[in-house]
């Protein structure tokens, strides 16, 4: 097992990456930026280091200074976490030839599953079902066309680099393909320094569905069932559970099955996740593979009871996983709410200094949180602040404790999203479940009328 | 302001600080003294033991790597980067500079060698090296104090 | 600053420490003497909806069912158990007292029932009714003010 | 179902219920003395009541100004949390009489079961195991000498109306007797106003393992395992668990037989727990029956998945159980450390102003506490100001998270017991466990050698 890893993040991830390695008696190594030197995440960790200013380019993203971090206080592996490098395949790559094991899958698997054209044509050749599309990436506007003809009006003209929503069109009607697929094309050269889109169907109400898989380096590759992250806002999620009250039985083996299958047909390893588009029919489709922790690995962990960081490092150490299919159960059920600093109405983030901070507590609470009784939000990082994961026996009791557990949450100083989530917790169509991914969409529109 | 009032000012503003008021009022004469502390939150670290091998520091401003000390006379050259301070091209090598050397701009001070690359860092401007704050061969972080400056 | 002042705000400092006050204020002929003493944490309501029925009682000091109101002039008569307020002894009957009212110690103010129990609440000190500050039937809990009476 | 509830209680309890009624949709009052006017439960409450002065006895305890505070709300129920009037047969006798149920047992369950030596007399008949002891009470000092003599030294004598370790006396040597028998019986008859005392055989190395016990109205009866609660210092409870590690399984399905037999032959009904006292070779005998929910019924709860408050007041209502005995699958492990306030040294209270208090968080953690950012610990009322609950898929997991959640409390201007919990955790005796109620004393006696 390793003795010492570093931790090549902030904020709550970092804290729950340190707080795995403290239960198997590992030490830890936190980096920050300069800002950050009196963050929760340096003061719980054994050693910490300084790798740059404030802007993330220049700290969390800095690939030499965190290399020499891990140099110079001599750890055996560096945890990503999610965001900065979690997904950077040069990172893993350096990291993997300089004898330090990066705690994820290896650079190679990075490489293949970030370019979301090369993934499904990947998935396509080994039977995995994809959404109906364009054969790779649109080469020839008219070519072009008549794919998108085949598969009918609206198609999503998609970045093969893309992710969060840039890069992205939605194309109702054919006099305006070409333009779409220009003015994608141009978005995702400047975002992602490859301008490669291809097409797909689109579908108006679907559900966001996502399996957590688990590979050692044996060859073995177990799924911990699903989340339903269908509650979104511009490709950002804002609440997920587990179960997803949108599976039965039966689909929910099937996916499940198939989630394996995608992870096995690349050899994948460590942790990582398949994610499903539904259609309103109950009919899936792969969309693409997540290669890190997520967000919201929580509300799995709260329903299988398996502490998926720990399995990451005991994994990436060499282990083989210490669970059979058969082992996992889904008890119960759960749901995360991401807290935000945000101004409620604008929906932009609030940073500043918290004056106040008194999370929930009591039975099926779990709360995951950098922030201290005060602390400051950062304008420089993620507005997140906290996950609060609410879980019951049934999905009703856990939506009951989630509505109890916002109302005690006081944050103080900074604007929050705790009314947002209140209002959705309240939504009938929420509480009868599921709901598509332009819930949330229509939701916000519905109020501002 | 007459400079009787600057330092009476300054006194107060030491009492200040010396007791940790958040305010002081003096009035002559009919002499009126008021003393204030507010309770203030205290952000205090929490009760588990930190190991540390690298010296944290407490408040580095952001980017310039040439920065008034504190003494408001010398310069502090901080580590732009992550890695290992030598103060030779090699163990056998006489170091660059010593406290007292006297610097030109651009004269190299140090090495920090970070992943097998060994990085140069240089004077920021002419001067008199007043004091070497790191070891050789040890560790330093980004933002880290090297030298005290004395600036010509 | 002669040294005086000096050793008289450090005095008042010492003050401010042993007695974890927050403010301390002197004027010296004039006399005028200041403390104060911040409660040093605010304990702010939680977002939930607070539905009440009964008024909260901010600071009620502990026993004594009659104190100083904060005019300083009047008692204030408290309910001394929990129950629900009864101005007269029946619905068709006067009130016990009024506001004007002059009555003597041991005079009946009114009846707190508990429990299917009327409790007669008697006056204190000989005094004049200034306040009825709950109106008949409404509950009242431990400590609720219900009279304000000017001692004579 | 009941639309308003009293809880006739304060601090994390209180909280508890609150949270418990939130989750139901029934609507809360919280009663207070003048110091607690600003408590969190006050806070947390839809109404508020005071009903007395600091002193427990002229507030809390104070029953017709509990009952008119109930009156005059219009509450359907009162929930009596732990310590107070949760034992209290009058208490509940007059509740029945004014037609505001009592969550809890019968006012006849409180005055038999209360009553240790009429009890045991009870479940000997019943053919339950009690410890080898006299019939009853002691009369004839005779008489008591023969079965002191008959049982063995050494011999405990005990108070019929005892707790707390009040009105005991452990006796080594017949000549003894007569005096602990006499000054037990003074004891008892000043702290309770009943000196009767009756004799056990006394074990030096026992366990501590109790059944927590569930019962409708319908005559239903399950029991959701046991926990173990050996760490205690003069029998006052420091660390509980679940399971425990004293037990096989055989054993625990003959414990758990045994304390449904036990409440069936009392026709038992809502909460209580069955505790039993356990030799070093596994036999074990019943101790007594304590007829309230209990501090640490959070273990049960997290080990279990089912919320023990909210079951409470269900079956109050007279709804049936809403779990079958084979329902009931212990998952996991949780440990419980009560964190008082406590000087560390001297082990007496330690109340003052809190001034930073914050709690640990993440994967397996469970906190319940009335104590906010900041708060006040009174001294006139009970040390303990939070649980904290840590669980995992194994003990072992579950001892780790604990240190590492001891680690993460930050409590700042009043002293605690958190290193005294971090020695506890640290002890190979504990952590190969099982422990005798013994262990604890040694610990302190060798420290401060």
């Amino acid at each position: 097992m390793f003795k010492k890893i570093l931790i090549a993040n902030r904020g709550e991830i970092a804290l729950r990456v340190i707080r795995a390695c403290r239960e198997l008696g590992i030490r830890t190594v936190a980096i920050h930026s300069e800002v950050d030197a009196q963050s929760l995440h340096v003061r719980y960790a054994d050693e910490h280091v300084c790798v740059g200013p404030a802007e993330g380019g220049l700290s969390y993203r800095n690939i030499p200074n965190v290399l020499s971090a891990a140099e110079i206080t001599g750890v055996d592996a560096i945890h990503p976490g999610y965001g900065f490098l979690a997904e950077n395949a040069h990172f893993a790559e350096v990291c993997e030839s300089i004898g330090i094991t990066f705690i994820g899958p290896s650079s190679e698997h990075i490489a293949l599953l970030s370019d979301k054209s090369q993934a499904r044509a990947h998935m396509k050749k080994h039977g995995i079902p994809v959404l109906p599309g364009s054969d790779g990436e649109i080469e020839d506007p008219k070519a072009c066309r008549s794919t998108a003809k085949k598969l009918g009006y609206p198609v999503i003209v998609k970045a093969s680099a893309g992710g969060g929503g840039r890069g992205m069109r939605v194309v109702w009607h054919e006099e305006d393909l070409d333009q779409a697929v220009e003015s994608a094309q141009l978005e995702a050269s400047t975002a992602f320094g490859h301008g490669g889109v291809y097409l797909e169907r689109f579908f108006e109400d679907p559900r966001h569905i996502e399996f957590q898989v688990m590979a050692d380096h044996q060859g073995h590759v177990v799924h911990f069932q699903e989340r339903d992250c269908s509650v979104q806002r511009r490709y950002q999620k804002v609440v997920e559970e587990s179960p997803s009250p949108a599976l039965d039985e039966s689909t929910r083996r099937k996916m499940g099955q198939v989630a394996v299958k995608v992870m096995k047909s690349v050899k994948y390893r460590n942790a990582g996740t398949v994610e499903f588009l539904m259609d309103a029919k109950g009919q899936f489709y792969f969309m693409e593979v997540n290669t890190r922790i997520q967000v919201e690995h929580a509300v799995t962990e709260v329903v299988t009871g398996v502490d998926l960081i720990k399995e990451q490092i005991r994994v990436a150490a060499g282990h083989g996983l210490s669970y059979k299919q058969s082992d996992i159960q889904l008890v119960g059920h759960a749901i995360e709410c991401r807290i935000n600093a945000e101004d409620p109405v604008r929906m932009t983030p609030s940073p500043g200094v918290v004056t106040k901070f008194c999370v929930p507590g009591g039975p099926g609470i779990r709360v995951d949180t950098a922030m201290d009784t005060s602390g400051v939000v950062s304008p420089f990082y993620d507005s997140m602040i906290a996950k609060l994961i609410a879980s019951g026996r049934d999905r009703s009791e856990a939506l009951a404790r989630m509505r109890r557990a916002l109302d005690e949450f006081v944050i103080e100083g900074i604007q929050s999203n705790i009314l947002l989530h209140r209002r959705i917790l309240d939504h009938p169509d929420f509480q009868k479940g599921p709901v598509s991914t332009r819930f949330l969409d229509r939701l916000l529109t519905l109020q501002s009328v | 302001m007459p400079e009787s009032s600057r330092r009476e000012i300054e006194d107060l503003v030491e009492l200040l600080n010396q007791y940790h008021l958040t305010e002081l009022e003096l009035e002559k004469k009919g002499v009126r003294i008021r003393v204030r502390r507010d309770p203030a939150p205290i952000i205090t670290a929490p009760s588990i033991e930190v190991a540390t091998t690298v010296e944290p520091i407490s408040s580095t401003p952001s980017s310039p790597s040439v920065q008034p000390s504190e003494s408001l006379h010398f310069l502090t050259v901080t580590s732009p980067i992550v890695g290992t301070f030598y103060r030779a091209s090699s163990p056998d090598a006489d170091p660059y500079v010593d406290e007292g050397t006297l610097v030109k701009k651009g004269q190299i001070l140090c090495i920090v060698e970070a992943m097998k690359l060994m990085n140069e860092i240089e004077a920021e401007a002419d001067g008199k090296v007043v004091k070497v704050l790191v070891e050789s061969t040890t560790p330093v972080e980004f933002g880290q104090p090297l030298f005290l400056i004395d600036p010509l």
